[in-house]
């Protein structure tokens, strides 16, 4: 704990300057926002590069024949190398820009998945899955026939290793994980699940919605075939998420969506299409999203992502300790190995919705639901849970006036323990 | 607004009450009612003869608003007609709407049910409040093919 | 002539002020801006409503149980319902918010061409699409064995309705075409079409991407099965999109993108799923484009939108009237019927890329290329084309600059005639 | 920047020749290279002997600058060898990226396609110039397995 308190005092960088980054904090009747999870809150330097964007540098990109076409171009090019640099990706051929992390994964499925996998055919994901990465693998079992198989989870809510050995098989085609667990917190060996999906020639898809705004990823060590993440999620706009992909198994794909820009030929009966990244990007792209998500990077980087992390995981330690000393808390979180700031929580006899709202009376923003996960709810035994998840410019202080209010949450609910 | 008056004493001591929560197995008429955002579930069953409907219950999981809605709803639908139901459904979306705000006339219909009405002042949680009502509503719409309140 | 004049100089808005509200003609070295068909400027009004969304009302939508989650939920609804009264449409369930308008004419072609159509039936498009209203065509015809077939245009470069009469049979499952050419400015007449077809029982599909910036989109008026457009051609952000679809259709059709948001019950093998519009928008939604795209619909009818379209005819008119003064231009154009603010044309001897960076040298952003025609440019027997293409912030003394600038492609270019 | 320093009479007389716009009915590569977005287009033809580029020729359609570029390509390269030829291509997209600029080396080696030069102020029109240059790298890639240049 003494370790923790300190680095909560001092994370290393500037917090209060951090704060003063971010508009919503300047709201009457502050907002103690705890929903990072969800999606973060953009700083002032987000939102201003993306106005300048679409004040003095918008046109159409790549087809510009003028200087606003150009410089939208430009716009493009070095968001696409800036998200190819922080991911540690090798070319920007290989970074594909997408609304969000479900479409990334869903270009996956119906792109490779598709066209690839057969009755026979085994595709493997993890109890612990988002709707996005579970859904669209239903969707392509029952188009294709292949088996969906499931990793299931230890007492200590990890990823269950000795249940992947025992599952996978040269029958396994694909291992669609998430390297990080939107409710749990989870963060599995994801380097560790991809050796042994090699080991057994299956791709590997990896669902970073969770970790790329925590930990630095590094598509080149992990040796992945397939990443997601989701720009909102990190301090960038909504609508923008990247598809990363090896370069020879995006090239061997069928394009996804058609349209402008995608083509390279058209004649009236056939078609033929651009180089990679273009193929898989149809129509009149979101370079607004673009830029605002390289200056999210950008901010990130500016502060470091080690400190972050480091940060985050002694807030979302903080939060724990402070939980468990509430008897009519029940927590969904691992005690070992790795795990990001979000921590799923249940106040005993109480609705989460209620909670939630409580909460949000006392300006705590927390979520309660499923957390688009229901088949990991089921395997808790919990219809939903409670969610507080931590985002760097989140305090000591904030974590404090959260579990002072759920103190209220057990007077108003009329909670006995 | 205080929290208090959402989670006032009648709505939290309804929110627990099991007078009404059990399967009825003679039910006429059992719908399922579902928010898929929170995962309030309930499945309501009436018991109708002729136009009567002399008994409802329900069994389910949700918050305590959703929970207490539906076990008043039963209280308060036992022994009336399904002409007075369906009264009662519109006066109670008319509340929540904001529409129907003379309490005389509420207190008067909805009885204890009056204390949802600030409930319109927490656009997230009417959906828990109103989810009983909707189901019930269905219920009627089915049996009797008069369209549902919007 | 004088009609034009008129309405040029009294355009029945302020001008001056609404020029006054695009930043882009702030900068230095003025640009004269006319390359809207690809995408359009954005007044102030739209930036400023995107900002004070991410600053004060940023959240997940949907999900929130949370203040800031509800101001995000709102956000959205507001948006939809100003998008379906804006086309007409009945109600907010047949609104899908896309990426833009090439994704929503790509969910028609999955979602509803490769679940409906089969070999011997018929696909009808037309000439003059848009590579998004056609390569996705394409697509559906070489998956379901349906045949491709085009209706071609007359000499004044309108649709041929008398090759679609005689096209059109019980065959044909479904007739898209676009209801304004973003190449030869050509509206052809929407309603006649879905009426033809109706009678054929075949499906139609609106790509209303030129005509929803210019003239009143009325759905229920035109009776269309599907239509889309994209945001950033009228003066929304980039990213942002819609499909529209009669509510029976889409109802009955299975989802596209699976993921968070789409579902309803999912159990480990099969999922159930939202009530429409949220059964085609998986993943988090660009709520921020949502509040951009219906701050610009509002600015389009605070100004009023038959001023718009007339002022912007006016403007196309004179150019036209202008253009062919010049010997050494060919115009791709029709003399007859409705016509959008687009007009194509070459300048002889010339490469249109030439003419466009000579422009562009005088300030004068206009756009080079095929414009994503290619099947149109071999009809039209040109590699590639000029456009340019007016919004309602354009003057006549624009074009003046325009016209005066071409005379020094002419010298440039060494052009003799 | 002068217009006339990007579209000088050099590149305009060179856009215009027809001393290599034909088909080479023996040639030993063609290759086509093409522009996607702005529809430059062209084929073209090497005859290669032993190690010597006997003859160059091209057809296509394109702006004056990618036909101009393809012309005085072929005017170079006829008569050298293909490592003459590469450090052509070599020095030619130095020059392009501005990783080049000694006027006397360029004027020296790539003679009037110096022209080109002021294109990298051009960002939209680099790929105009550089078409017949990647296109005759391609062609030197595959007879001899070199490496494209990047
Ligand atoms: C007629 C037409 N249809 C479809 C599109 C595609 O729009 P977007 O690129 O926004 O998807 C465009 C614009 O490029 C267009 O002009
Ligand atoms: C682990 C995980 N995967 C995928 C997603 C989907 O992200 P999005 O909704 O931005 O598509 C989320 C977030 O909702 C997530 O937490």
């Amino acid at each position: 704990m003494k370790a923790i308190l300190k680095m909560l005092a001092n994370p290393g960088f500037d917090l209060e300057r951090v704060r003063s980054d971010f508009a919503y904090l300047e709201l009457d009747g502050p907002i103690i926002y705890l929903d990072n999870a969800a999606t973060t809150q953009r700083p002032n330097q987000v939102i201003e590069r993306m106005d300048n964007f679409y004040r003095f540098e918008n046109g159409n990109p790549l087809r510009g024949a003028h200087r606003l076409g150009t410089a939208a171009t430009e716009a493009m090019v070095k968001s696409r190398s800036k998200v190819a640099q922080f991911i540690g990706s090798k070319s920007e051929k290989e970074i594909i820009f997408t609304r969000n992390a479900s479409e990334a994964l869903n270009i996956v499925a119906y792109a490779w998945g598709l066209n690839n996998l057969k009755s026979g055919d085994q595709i493997l994901i993890t109890r612990m899955e988002h709707h996005s990465n579970f859904v669209n693998w239903q969707f392509v079992a029952q188009k294709t026939g292949a088996e969906l198989a499931f990793i299931e989870l230890t007492d200590d809510y990890q990823l269950d290793m000795q249940d992947y050995r025992n599952k996978i098989s040269e029958r396994t085609k694909i291992v669609a994980f998430s390297a990080a667990s939107n409710v749990l917190g989870t963060i599995p060996d994801a380097a560790a699940i991809i050796r042994i999906a090699k080991e057994h020639n299956a791709l590997t898809v990896v669902d970073a919605a969770q970790l790329a705004p925590h930990v630095q990823v590094n598509v080149q060590k992990m040796d992945c075939d397939f990443l997601a993440f989701s720009g909102h999620k990190m301090l960038g706009p909504l609508g923008i998420g990247v598809l990363y992909g090896k370069s020879e198994i995006l090239q061997a794909m069928p394009p996804f969506l058609y349209g402008g820009e995608m083509i390279e030929y058209v004649e009236d009966h056939t078609s033929t299409f651009a180089q990679l990244p273009y193929k898989f990007e149809a129509g009149t792209q979101d370079v607004g999203g673009m830029v605002g998500l390289a200056a999210a990077i950008e901010y990130l980087e500016d502060i470091g992502l080690e400190k972050i992390a480091a940060y985050e995981t002694a807030l979302a330690d903080y939060c724990v300790a402070k939980l468990e000393e509430l008897p009519y808390i029940e927590i969904y979180h691992p005690k070992q190995g790795a795990k990001g700031p979000a921590i799923a929580f249940n106040v005993k006899n109480a609705h989460p919705h209620d909670v939630a709202t409580i909460l949000d009376y006392h300006g705590v923003a927390i979520r309660a639901g499923h957390h688009c996960t229901q088949p990991l709810h089921r395997y808790l035994g919990q219809n939903s849970t409670n969610r507080a998840s931590f985002a760097f410019y989140n305090t000591k202080k904030e974590i404090d006036l959260f579990i002072e209010a759920l103190e209220d949450v057990k007077n108003v609910m009329q909670i006995d323990i | 607004m205080d929290l208090r008056q959402i989670y006032s004493q009648i709505i939290m001591d309804n929110s627990r009450s099991n007078k009404y929560r059990h399967e009825m197995p003679d039910a006429t008429a059992t719908e399922r009612g579902y928010n898929p955002s929170c995962g309030d579930d309930i499945h309501l069953s009436v018991k109708i003869e002729d136009d009567l409907i002399v008994d409802a219950t329900f069994i389910g999981t949700g918050c305590a608003i959703s929970q207490a809605s539906t076990s008043l709803l039963c209280g308060l639908i036992k022994g009336k007609t399904i002409k007075q139901a369906k009264h009662l459904i519109e006066t109670f979306l008319g509340m929540i709407k904001g529409e129907i705000t003379d309490d005389e006339i509420l207190e008067e219909e909805l009885e204890d049910a009056i204390a949802f009405k600030n409930i319109s002042t927490m656009p997230q949680r009417v959906r828990c409040a109103v989810l009983a009502w909707r189901t019930l509503d269905l219920i009627i719409a089915k049996q009797t093919g008069t369209p549902m309140t919007e």
